[in-house]
């Protein structure tokens, strides 16, 4: 069933919403009126409902079925948190109301923040940056601010190529010049590579671990050693940091500052794209360097420091990432996520997820191709696609077919190291019979791609609500809003 | 653990079948010495036991909607029709990734195009993304991309933008080796902008209502922006201003950025929160953040994708525009469909009701003795002086259970010449009552 | 996509809910202990959730598309009725704590009872029925319990045969003979008729008004006053209710009871089949035997009247109809609907749909057969299959294309009096576009039966989640729970 | 209004199309005179209105979370997980008719299924409904249905059986002219029930637990019951207790009905609930109820109906074995996603820590002087003996913020020997300081 857009059954004098028209009163708004209609049609709240409910039934979602993403980390919502964060004590305040009547705000920001520090075994954390990337921009924001303390001035930053597109984006915007570090042919970086290129030019490594290839850099501690011995630091991107939990603490793995997705680790939704959190945890090497605003645990009790002119000696804040404090509707269900798993049911969890990305890797590799050899992964598995050779089939037919499946696609090309990409993470929320059924309908398709069926792959998906999309033509003509039809005379000629 | 499906006997089949004897075998990759024994955390707990202890901290705070509230400066309390919450809650929306797969992803595109189509009718500019993270974070963005359109590297900034706004702005540029030439703080809008701006000058930055709710006529500074060859990127806070007001898009502005938490989206102490971003259709390919564009299907049909994203940090890694890789989509969901169920009747009919109350609670708290009212035009936010310190004041209201608005100290320390103004906002949630308590409360405070 | 059944997936040693194990103590169960395993399977949240959001997606619903289910009024379920009913004041209240500690609770009962009767115009109201079927038991013990107050036996009760099967049930229930009222020909019923039947052994007649064919009994005045004459009592079915508030008072019409299905006229939700409630406003005949519990306005304000203990002078309650006090999840709902639609908004939507099925009416009657003659409706517009006729196709056949269009069918088979019935209410939530696009819809689904395309309605649905289903087998060999499947070698030979 | 689409304007094009000038031609049955002219209410009202007048009814009340809280005696406050309330709000299933259409219903009708089977496991029964409207009316139903199988017309209560319950039976009974012999109140279940069972009776009907809190061994009633050609009807109001004690299938109960309440229900001042229903598999067509049933549908697949539908009112009218044309739909659904989380193993456990709150609160509470437990054996809930009148006892307490239970005297009022009988209950959300406050409080009390 197709839905309308909101502009072809919207009215202008239609509305959902009752509000009484206000009684005669003298404005106070200057020559500042709004001259011409804005162009917002209506729904009554019927029709809105019904127009939004069949709109969502277009879309995939975790609670439908698996959504095997590597690297996104789709796993369970669970709807304790939502009630948390709509909690009046915690969506109805506002973040510039006296701080005498948001203790408990602050108190929760408090005990997020340990349990994050207590996790990575960092020194300080960085709350409010508003997503995964900004958290690493946050963190790159500390480490400029740090060298220049040092009255350096280091323009480089080292980010293998099997990093997320975030890493050499993120140091771009802070005007550093981005050098490729290679990987070793097991997928690896390989620290003898990373001592060639460091200097007193390089200002930082960004490293993911577990990384992109879905395996933890074994030598993470010789590369943070030569690292820290150039004078430079190491950033790690915590998107993978799932794997890890309870397992490994990254400060202990000479760490420097991690963002922290919470919408990834600690299963805060992901709303069809954000909204997310990405907190930054800091290493002694970089705590003092956290941006305002902050918590500072205080004999009386944890303090929520915003302005300069609160500072206490030694805190050197680079400046403010975002307005006000930060994710609060984030950190409430990523505490509840936290406390509801407590420390023995985070490290089953990320026992749990790598288990199941092995178990998937064992159900397929005898048909699948892995680019770096039959060993473990950690939380998700990478094939490539050589398994495919001469079938015609390339990755993204092949993803595409299983939608047909009733599956959302694994990540497809990416990490860009590897030919044809596919990474699969099933996270820890799957059951044994989910990746059964899962694993079996990957071998058949597998199957049918060698047995010649590739029709059956360039035409898929068949069964969802659009086949195939032309993204060429939309970017090459790009409409992106609507626009009233032609009159009828000129749409006729 | 109640989110984790496997029995042990689940787990004991699964480590056979990959073929490892224990679960540490798959960890073998971690140096051994800094494998962790334990967390120093507490153990899992059930969910009353959460509830409980998440209850606790939650009662602590003061609720907005439990007291006379007047609390604004870049967030306001508006009331969002049960509707959103219910719909954005559906699993199909909340539990969603990125629609980077279209075929089965058509409902949040459709939502993200018709958000777009609606920023931009809202705003009056040709094209809008989206969505940013936020308010503060659409302003840095649109500095950088005025940089990138002007290539030049000064943003000139008026002292009536939000003091946190500014901070955010000042901060990356100063990391980044751009320039900002940041106006003094300028409570009745009586600045100069047109003479800060020059030849160097890659954008001027303009909020209206300024943070301290002046309306300011945009139009000029477009102008004289334009003489020189700058952008104008104009900020709003409070969107459902735009009910009312004139657009910046009307008035010559080349970026407009803003927050929308305004429409369906909850206090929440700050966050999450969604950021509009609108501009003029020839700079769509300098624009940061997420685009959805219409399309057609192998069939021929109607459909929506994620676009131009050559723009983007996934695909053109140190080349992008931005290091941006989401938006807000589930807050833009509920601004959405607070939008859609308002209409053009409705917004514009919030809009009055909340101009009404603030010129209503201005009236009545200007009446008390040394108390006035700094704006010679606002829209549902303005600044009282009051004799004395404000955050004193302020505190003392709150003692007396009025949250009667933000302190400008708060967002401006050391600067005593602020140090008696009040941020003070009233939108259609504020009845008689609050006001006449409001009033009744600062008579006796001061 | 499939969906097992929960004894297919779930495991005895699985659960969702994080319970400590109770430390040791001493038991005082006696003898009583369970001595055998319940034989419960269970499933982790992730799981669960998944098992019920699928099979949600299995349902059309309201939200999702037009319900024209004649009789049921499937009008849009307004969310902040939902909101309302989970504040904790009403969610969380006991109906045995002190009364001290609910008197809000009494304040809504009072408010909602206040409402009710301003619009039906009539004496008294019993709120604690759970359901409209359980309000016309509530009536028929009033009206019963009135007969026996005056000494009298009346073994009879009055039904059109129009009526809806729960009124010669509930009827019958109590022991009534019941004697059918025939109809005229234009679907109403004749006061001539009525008279005829009525004698002093006659308790009550039961009539919907506005009736099952979607009529107003015009003569209802003239009835009531012949039942009156009689000594009987007139029970009006309140069903269709949802047509005349703000537009007539049933009290004036000469209605004794009336039940009101809250759910049909004041929204709340059909929840796949309840709970629904169904409070009976009484006339000043039977006021005094209103069952317990009821709300007795007194100075002090509204009390609770719980028990025989606490009756004033003239109230004679014939019993108690449930433990506790009713639906108040239900009332609170139907309050905020009320307050919601005010005076003129429920007025305003009693035309609405009055209008929205004549439009139906008006969009369909050259290529539909009315059986009653092309005239004005009220709230639903009933036509027979005699437009099918020489088709092939039933009015079942239609029904079930209708599937495969993407609606749900309308009401068939109903009333019993007019052949191959399809009742058709869209109420007043639908918009305009939306009945043109059905009205567009079944104008091509009758063309296409009369053009002789059979096939394609004897085979509806072909896009549901099930075609037809084999309801003669289920019957048959009842299979009415789950059951282990045979070992293999059974199931093998 | 928010809730109605049309436009002035489409309604003035659907009066033409219809072909009248006005509404009221469309109204033209309704007699002239007797046409309403405006109803004494008040006029619409937004959101946020309705918010408020509701919410400071809600206010009134206190809350059973806010405080230590003991009440049971038929509703039972135990915690609902949170994913329960969020799947039950799923348009799918809250916005849905009754399954009527297999074909568009199959995910109501496969959880109705599955209920089904959930029930028949817990009771130890071999079929079960649909669903009641709750606990009292399938009380009523069963005795109704079991006059309906031995043909005879008198019921026998016993004085364990819930108060209100009785009144329900007897009710209807009364007016329809059948035959109630109700044994008087039975606080420590002593009665000798067997004396009452004579060759006149359809059924005797016992609960256990008791109303009073007592377990009853139901073996022996069965056997007399049998023994002469009666029905033995159990009923239990606490369903959690089912998941600790022995069924009544397995005691020989030829029905059980009860209240589902207890699981995925919240407590909402007594309704709705969700009344229980199974029997014997030779029973089932005297059943009252809805009925889903197995079936195949035209490809052959598996799916689910109503079925045995000739026994109900809609197509036998008076010859249907009840006039229920409904269940409890919404709150089966959530019956049984709640107990699919628990599960066997949860259940089990939930129920041993009922127990335990209830046996710690009966040994803290009887060591006060005066004070006494009646029962020697019990589930969540007993009955207390305290010095003096038990009514005033718990308002005493209720000032005092502890909801301690229900006074006897308020559901068998006129009864000086029950008057200084508490009941009291204490389930899994009771902590250890609920418990102590109930006792510093009821020390104080007294």
């Amino acid at each position: 069933v197709e839905e309308p857009l909101l502009f072809e059954i919207g009215r202008h004098d239609v509305t959902g919403v009752d509000l009484d028209e206000p009684g005669r009163f003298a404005p106070r708004l200057g020559a500042h009126m709004r001259r011409a209609p804005i162009d917002l049609p209506g729904l009554s709240e019927p029709e809105a409902v019904r127009h939004y409910v069949r709109l969502s039934q277009k879309n995939y979602a975790i609670d439908s079925g698996l959504y095997p993403l590597g690297s996104c980390t789709m796993k369970h919502n669970p709807r304790l948190n939502e009630k948390m964060a709509r909690l009046p004590g915690i969506a109805d305040i506002h973040p510039l109301q006296p701080l005498s009547t948001v203790s408990g705000a602050v108190e929760l920001m408090a005990e997020l923040g340990r349990w994050l520090l207590e996790m990575t075994g960092m020194r300080a954390v960085a709350l409010s940056p508003k997503a995964g990337a900004h958290g690493e921009l946050c963190g790159m924001m500390a480490i400029k601010a740090a060298v220049e303390a040092r009255g350096e001035a280091r323009p480089i930053v080292l980010v293998p190529e099997s990093a997320h597109g975030t890493n050499p984006a993120t140091a771009a915007l802070l005007g550093f010049r981005v050098v490729p570090v290679p990987a070793r042919a097991d997928g690896t970086v390989d620290p003898e590579a990373v001592r060639k290129l460091l200097s007193p030019q390089v200002a930082a490594i960004m490293l993911t671990n577990p990384n992109t290839c879905g395996l933890f850099e074994r030598d993470v501690v010789e590369i943070a050693r030569a690292v820290h011995e150039a004078g430079a630091y190491f950033y790690c991107d915590g998107a993978n940091f799932n794997a890890i939990v309870g397992k490994a603490k990254v400060g202990e793995l000479g760490v420097d500052a991690m963002h922290i997705n919470l919408h990834k680790t600690f299963s805060t939704p992901h709303g069809g794209g954000g909204p997310g959190a990405g907190p930054v945890v800091l290493s002694h090497r970089l705590a003092a360097f956290a941006p305002l605003p902050f918590v500072r645990m205080e004999a009386e009790g944890p303090r929520l420091v915003e302005s300069e002119a609160e500072l206490a000696e030694g805190e050197t804040p680079f400046g403010r990432m975002v307005a006000f404090h930060g994710q609060m509707g984030m950190y409430v269900r990523a505490l509840a996520y936290m406390l509801s798993h407590g420390a023995d049911g985070l490290k089953q969890a990320s026992e749990d997820a790598v288990l199941n990305a092995n178990y998937v890797r064992a159900g397929l590799r005898d048909l699948f191709s892995q680019p770096f050899g039959d060993r473990p992964c950690m939380h998700e598995v990478l094939f490539d696609d050589s398994f495919l050779d001469g079938t015609g089939v390339t990755t993204l037919d092949f993803a595409k077919a299983m939608i047909d499946e009733g599956y959302h696609p694994m990540t497809m090309y990416f990490p860009l190291v590897v030919h044809g990409a596919m990474l699969i993470e099933p996270t820890e929320s799957e059951s044994k019979a989910s990746l059964d059924l899962f694993v079996a309908t990957l071998r058949d398709l597998a199957m049918r791609a060698r047995a010649g069926e590739t029709d059956r792959f360039k035409a898929a998906p068949r069964y969802a609500p659009r086949r195939r999309l032309d993204e060429t033509r939309a970017a090459r003509t790009p409409k992106l809003k609507w626009e009233p039809p032609a009159p009828f005379e000129q749409a006729a000629e | 653990m109640r989110y984790l499906p496997h029995s042990e006997a689940d787990r004991q089949a699964m480590l056979r079948a990959i073929g490892v004897g224990a679960i540490d075998d798959l960890f073998l990759d971690i140096p051994e010495p800094l494998r962790v024994g334990a967390l120093d955390l507490p153990r899992r707990a059930g969910e009353l036991s959460v509830e409980r202890t998440i209850g606790r901290m939650a009662a602590k705070n003061v609720a907005a909607g439990s007291v006379p509230f007047f609390v604004g400066a870049g967030a306001y309390r508006h009331h969002v029709p049960a509707s959103v919450d219910h719909l954005i809650q559906r699993s199909e929306f909340l539990t969603s990734y990125t629609p980077y797969q279209p075929e089965i992803t058509q409902g949040t595109l459709q939502v993200l195009f018709e958000f777009q189509t609606q920023v931009a009718h809202l705003t009056g500019m040709e094209v809008a993304n989206a969505s940013m993270y936020d308010g503060s974070t659409a302003t840095a963005e649109a500095v950088l991309m005025a940089h990138r359109v002007t290539r030049r590297k000064k943003a000139v900034l008026s002292g009536g933008l939000h003091p946190h706004y500014r901070a955010v702005v000042e901060g990356l540029s100063k990391l980044a080796s751009d320039t900002v030439a940041a106006l003094p703080p300028d409570p009745a809008g009586t600045e100069d902008i047109l003479a800060a701006i020059d030849a160097e000058t890659s954008c001027v930055v303009v909020q209206s209502p300024s943070v301290y709710g002046q309306l300011i006529d945009l139009a000029p500074i477009a102008q004289k922006a334009h003489a020189v060859g700058a952008l104008l990127v104009a900020v709003f806070t409070e969107v459902v201003s735009l009910g009312l007001v004139e657009p910046p898009g009307a008035q010559g502005a080349d970026i407009v950025v803003g927050e929308g938490q305004g429409l369906g989206n909850a206090l929440s102490f700050g966050g999450p929160y969604v950021g509009l971003f609108a501009t003029r259709a020839k700079y769509v390919r300098q624009m940061p953040g997420r685009l959805c564009g219409e399309t057609v299907d192998a069939d021929g049909r109607r459909g929506f994708v994620l676009t131009l994203s050559t723009r983007e940090q996934h695909i053109r890694r140190d080349k992008a525009t931005s290091n941006i890789c989401t938006n807000s989509g589930l807050c833009a969901l509920a601004f959405s469909i607070h939008t859609t169920l308002l209409g053009e009747t409705g917004l514009a009919r919030l809009a009055r009701i909340n101009h009404m109350n603030a010129v209503a609670l201005a009236e009545s708290l200007s009446e008390l003795a040394g108390v006035s009212v700094l704006n010679d035009s606002f829209f549902n936010e303005f600044t009282l002086r009051v004799p004395g310190d404000a955050a004193s004041v302020v505190e003392a209201l709150a003692e007396r259970g009025v949250l009667g608005g933000v302190p400008v100290s708060r967002l401006e320390p050391g600067r005593p010449e602020l140090a008696d103004l009040i941020l003070v906002a009233s939108t259609e949630i504020n009845t008689d009552e609050d006001r006449a308590a409001y009033a009744a409360a600062l008579a006796e405070v001061l």
